[in-house]
């Protein structure tokens, strides 16, 4: 039989399957760092992790609740210090795989991080960009992982921290970027990809359960449908189960505030 | 040559109204005590830089100590925003903030540039974003082999630099093992340098030939100050206190309770009261260190 | 993900005529036994880079295998002048030497703007001296914050870089410790990357969080070659055999002499070579490493 | 009694003499390397000795042969790569004074240790530049250690391999350089300093038992001598005797090559 999952696994098991054991992947906190270890820990076990923090090839055993946990260079084959990360191994092209997230997206894949209103009147002051614009103009592909809602997929962002698809169309290309840019967008409903021409993301996925209307009714922009669209496979019990066991030592070393 | 002190005195000898301050450290190594120590000094009008301001800048702003932020995340790790900051920037309590934002790469880049003496650093990276709209700090630079163009910031070089560290030598001498973040490059591009310690040692013994060491004549004070990173951690000596990092979000989230918080644990205290968190926190050495 | 193989399919795998090629090792770790490899391997048209072109160049450059040289500094150190490298330079002997020549500062920005994925390198020097009036690639760029004028050059980007590391281990990983010269950015810059090494290990086991180590996907190939650095040193296997420097000036002065000792030294012989010089001057493990 | 000694061992004592505790030396090997050891085992034991095979702060029992002899990593503080020590040290404005040689100098104290004769068509191919360029341009001044002859002390040179105070007067200034550039030129007859105004190397100190004439006779332009002229105070015994022990140690060490 099947075992029951939330719609945060369901995201969590979509986003690793997406990996493989050639990935390099830079890696941020949360559900992008559930993805990549469960992805370690099931079909890719040689997948190399790299955190900001310096940390290259972390193989932790629960999951960080920062970004600079000790356990994430515990483990590590090394530690380097962020302004090497950033040069030679983010800039460097090093990485094959960049995670990102955000209060707002648009169809294009544009992300804000950092202000809900005018920049310098904000509404809401978000925490800002971190390293997502050289992220995303730096990894060799960007997936994001973001929960749908009309508040954060807009039709139009109040900012933009890192580029996705830009305008859409061969923007990136016309910036002189080489790299790919968001290739997939994974939420608690479904996953898009950008339409091979336009660039706009399309559902290409949805998970069990959900409909074309759900989705709609979460998207601030009218939705597109790929043609062969498909279901997302549910989370295997191997999946569930081996996600489950780190959620668990993850709780059982941090306490409470896993 | 670096000086042994008391925080008191290596704060009071290091930082002045209106400097430009840096205090590092990347989550690992967070030098708080030295943050409440600038607060209790009354510092004011101060420039304060930082890649993640979080916990300790929340406390330094909401104080009323700064007039301006160069940072390029702010917020509390996994836990939410900082009331503090979101404060002083939506409404201008307890003081107007002025913003100077980059990204983490901006940043990084920048304290390199100012270690290794250039006015500027050149990166890849700001393509088809807003934030070179709101930063005349963000400018280019073209390649003069290529015709290529690139973001160019300015150099970070602070009137003092303000990191937490694993030990000091009776020479003065300070090493940082494990994350280091951009502890290094803040003290090598500063005018001025103080570092606490978790501990003194006669020497550092056998170690890498590599060790990630700053001689005593590039920092200017030493503080003995077991614990200063709280609620940060210090790599083999004690963990992270996760639980105050959740706990700082309804401390901060009212005017007074906040200051109700800061009387009582940082204005009416003093660094001693960090060590009773390194004993409550105490971690196993590490294998690897 | 790196591979382990002999040195002759390491060398075949990763360097073809008309490659640039960069060999490096500061002093310490200079990579001897996979040049004999290129020597016996027929290689030409090779543009070779090294901050330090001595006695490896030297004997690449007296067989042949090169058409152009980037450096900063060309000498046998502490004896005297490369005689084969004149030779090129002065005679066109055994063919013309196109010398592209740079400062080591540059020569150091210029690898690590290449491990940084930028096409140029900026730094302070070149004012007021020759060098840019002979060498096209050292230009300007102006700091558009203060307008400061400063040097740039390209970034290097090499086919393949070869260097000789202390330790490998099972999973293909390099560990550098010591003098560290280049040698990362130099891996990190290239294209291909060939290691050789002293051991391979299971596991690096203890060491400090921060070592200096190439993980096995920056790595094309690894060789394991005992005493692959000899005349020059690895810490904690060999010493340095200096008077191996000093004999080479006698060597290598005239053309026949070379001649004659590149075929009984080199051309005869194989990696398997380098182990006994490692017996020879075999070292006491360092306190340190 | 004062003990005999050589031309060589008067230039080691005259630049030791110039250094003191509070210095960051960047050394280089032979000569300067010497000095550099003489004054930390004399009157300047806490001088900071730099090479820049990266090894800071080291304290070598023994002189190195080479600029990356594994003396000096085992007895350094710490050793930071190659490009890190051209950057953050160097450049970085942390070295008060740096040792510098060459083939040729002329009166302003420029050297050249690339070429002699036409650089694309050389009568004698010289090493090459080294970090002498840049170490001419950032460390607080130069001291420069050459043995004097009509063929290395020359009216021009055939090429400017770093820079001393160029044309004179304020053309280190007029380049934009905050750096004092060499501020000593000791040699095995004299010492010359910088005139305050024209910058000529102007000799304001002879060593013992050396002419002014003898000087003349192996410079290849016009001496200026210093209206305060002084004799070189001769080695103390002490000065000698550290340095006879240091070569000794040396040689124990390294055997004839030293």
């Amino acid at each position: 039989m099947t075992l029951a999952y939330t719609a945060t696994e369901m995201m969590t098991a979509a986003a690793a399957r997406a990996l493989n054991s050639r990935d390099v992947c830079f890696v941020g906190i949360d559900l992008p760092s559930a993805a990549c270890n469960l992805a370690r820990l099931t079909h890719a076990p040689g997948i190399k992790l790299i955190y900001e923090s310096g940390t290259i090839e972390t193989k932790p055993n629960v999951l960080p609740l920062s970004i600079g946990d000790g356990e994430l260079c515990e483990t590590a084959l090394t530690t380097v210090s962020v302004p090497e990360m950033f040069r030679y191994w983010l800039q460097g092209g090093r990485v094959t795989v960049g995670f990102l997230g955000g209060a707002q997206i648009d169809r294009f894949a544009n992300l804000n991080t950092i202000v809900i209103g005018a920049y310098d009147k904000p509404a809401v002051r978000l925490p800002g960009s971190g390293g997502a614009p050289e992220i995303a103009n730096c990894c060799g592909e960007i997936f994001i992982t973001m929960r749908q809602s009309k508040r954060s997929f807009v039709d139009r962002l109040d900012f933009i921290t890192s580029l996705g698809h830009g305008e859409g169309g061969d923007h990136r290309a016309r910036l002189g970027l080489k790299t790919k840019g968001p290739t997939k967008l994974i939420t608690d409903l479904c996953v898009f990809e950008p339409d091979p021409e336009t660039r706009e993301m399309t559902v290409v996925s949805i998970h069990p359960g959900i409909t074309a209307e759900q989705i709609e009714a979460n998207t601030g922009w009218p939705v597109r449908f790929a043609a062969n669209l498909v279901e997302t496979p549910a989370p295997s019990d191997l999946e569930l189960r081996v996600l489950r066991d780190l959620h668990a030592r993850t709780k059982r070393a941090h306490g409470e505030q896993a | 040559m670096s000086e042994l002190m008391s925080l008191a005195d290596a704060v009071a000898a290091t930082v002045s109204d209106g400097d430009t301050v840096a205090m590092e450290g990347f989550t690992h190594l967070i030098p708080h005590a030295a943050g409440h120590e600038i607060i209790r000094q009354g510092r004011r009008r101060l420039t304060l830089v930082r890649m993640t301001p979080d916990i300790i800048y929340d406390q330094l702003i909401g104080m009323g100590c700064a007039e301006k932020l160069v940072f390029s995340w702010g917020g509390n790790p996994g836990v939410g925003s900082l009331h503090r900051l979101r404060d002083a920037v939506e409404n201008g309590w307890p003081r107007p903030l002025a913003l100077e934002e980059h990204s983490h790469g901006a940043m990084a880049n920048a304290y390199a540039a100012g270690a290794a003496g250039l006015p500027f650093a050149v990166l890849r990276g700001y393509l088809g974003v807003d934030l070179p709209k709101v930063n005349p700090n963000i400018r280019t630079v073209t390649c003069p082999f290529t015709g290529e163009t690139f973001a160019a910031v300015p150099a970070l070089r602070p009137d003092t630099a303000i990191i937490h560290a694993l030990k000091a030598d009776r020479a003065g001498n300070v090493l940082i093992e494990g994350i280091l973040g951009v502890q290094k490059e803040a003290v090598l591009a500063a005018r001025r340098a103080l570092v606490t310690v978790e501990q003194i040692v006669e020497d550092f013994g056998p170690r890498s030939p590599n060790a990630v060491i700053l001689p005593s004549w590039t920092v200017t004070a030493v503080a003995h100050v077991p614990g200063g990173a709280h609620p940060s951690y210090a790599s083999g000596y004690y963990k992270r206190d996760n639980a105050f990092y959740l706990a700082w979000d309804a401390i901060a989230r009212d005017r007074d309770g906040f200051i109700a918080w800061m009387k009582a644990n940082v204005l009416d205290k003093g660094p001693e009261a960090f060590a009773a968190h390194r004993r409550r926190l105490a971690a196993p050495a590490e294998e690897r260190s």
